[in-house]
């Protein structure tokens, strides 16, 4: 399983704080999730447009190129603003 | 020391933690904090109130991550970071950051990589009330600026 | 504001003269303050006390000065300056510098400066008391080029 | 008149705090009246070594070569360590 979680405007858009997905290897990387669940609607595919996206696997800010393992927990979200 | 929060905090108490423990009672000459206050005007609007979101966890995890490079590449001693969530005013304080060194020039850099990193590593997020609703604040390009001038020459 | 007084100094309440002031209650949303203290080593040699002489009047007019300069080079607010002078001891507050501004920045480089041209600038002098009797500070090279950084290029 | 003052180890060599002195044109410049001071003796001398001396007029720092007015008050003191 793979958690992934949402924050600001990227959870706002969706509507939805976080969500359970059954891990596949279909899952190459970062980028092949995003895609995934960009898949899942116009409000899904507004929320993870690339340019102001941010990722971290694992409560590490990562690439989009970073490799998902069972188990991972993946958050999107804006820059951050904080400070 | 980290601590992310609702409460205020008081900068005579931190003060006196960064200060004044029995490991180091004199050694540090200098001591330099910073404090963030919420603004009344951003892009010429009026705010009314902030709403300040973070990620739990990750929160602490990038903050210790960023003392644990100022401290790797400074003389200092443990810094202090107070970040506030949830809702706040106008003239409300948001971070605190304190840093004691022997050595003033340490301390300064020190205290300014520790804030210009939480600009860009820490996940916070800043909403804020104004006229025409709710709006997120926009992640501002000089704070990546500020950030990428502490790239290691 | 500048003082320069034997009494000890109380950073919580210089805080609020910095910062709650009725001419500019929450536009400055970065405040950065500089403490130096006694402390209590020295080349070596411990400190046991210290005694700051200054010179009355050109003290107030050089801090004045560089004051002055740095609101013509920062867009900041009003600063505080505190100076003790007298007998102190090790881990006794001796200097406070307060800055805020819209900028942190503004902030950080306007404290740096001010401190770092009090040391080169303003009349002040050390004497300290170790187990060979009393002996006067050296001035330090690296308050010299401390100072020189804020030349302008 | 011109009235003199001393600081710190400049004044604790010569066990003086200030002097009030005639003034003469012949007081050109700083240097002169340092030279003229260092005159008055050994200690004088020692005191007012122009290598670790600094000198103010009227309470504003000065150069050696500032011109001395009637009625100037300087002073003569060694590098300032605050802070």
């Amino acid at each position: 399983m793979l958690t992934i979680v949402f924050f600001a405007q990227t959870r706002e858009i969706i509507n939805q704080g976080s969500l359970s997905l059954e891990f596949t290897p279909a899952f190459k990387d970062l980028e092949t999730l995003r895609q995934h669940l960009a898949s899942k609607g116009d409000k899904w595919d507004l929320a993870l447009q690339k340019d102001k996206l941010l990722v971290a696997v694992n409560q590490q800010m990562s690439d989009w190129n970073t490799e998902v393992k069972d188990g991972d927990e993946v958050a999107f979200f804006p820059p951050v603003t904080g400070g | 020391m980290i601590k992310v929060q609702t409460d205020d905090f008081d900068i005579a108490t931190l003060y006196q933690q960064l200060t004044n423990n029995e490991l180091n009672p004199h050694g540090y000459g200098a001591i330099v904090t910073f404090v963030g206050k919420v603004r009344d005007f951003n892009q010429q609007q009026q705010v009314a109130a902030m709403a300040l979101e973070h990620y739990p966890g990750m929160t602490e995890k990038s903050l210790e991550e960023i003392i644990v490079q100022a401290k790797a590449r400074w003389p200092i001693g443990e810094p202090i970071i107070i970040h506030r969530v949830g809702e706040l005013l106008p003239g409300d304080q948001i971070v605190y950051i304190g840093v004691a060194s022997a050595h003033r020039k340490a301390a300064f850099e020190a205290c300014e990589f520790l804030i210009d990193y939480l600009k860009i590593k820490a996940p916070f997020w800043k909403k804020e009330q104004t006229d025409s609703g709710y709006q997120w604040v926009d992640a501002r390009e000089t704070d990546q600026s500020a950030a990428n001038k502490w790239a290691k020459q």
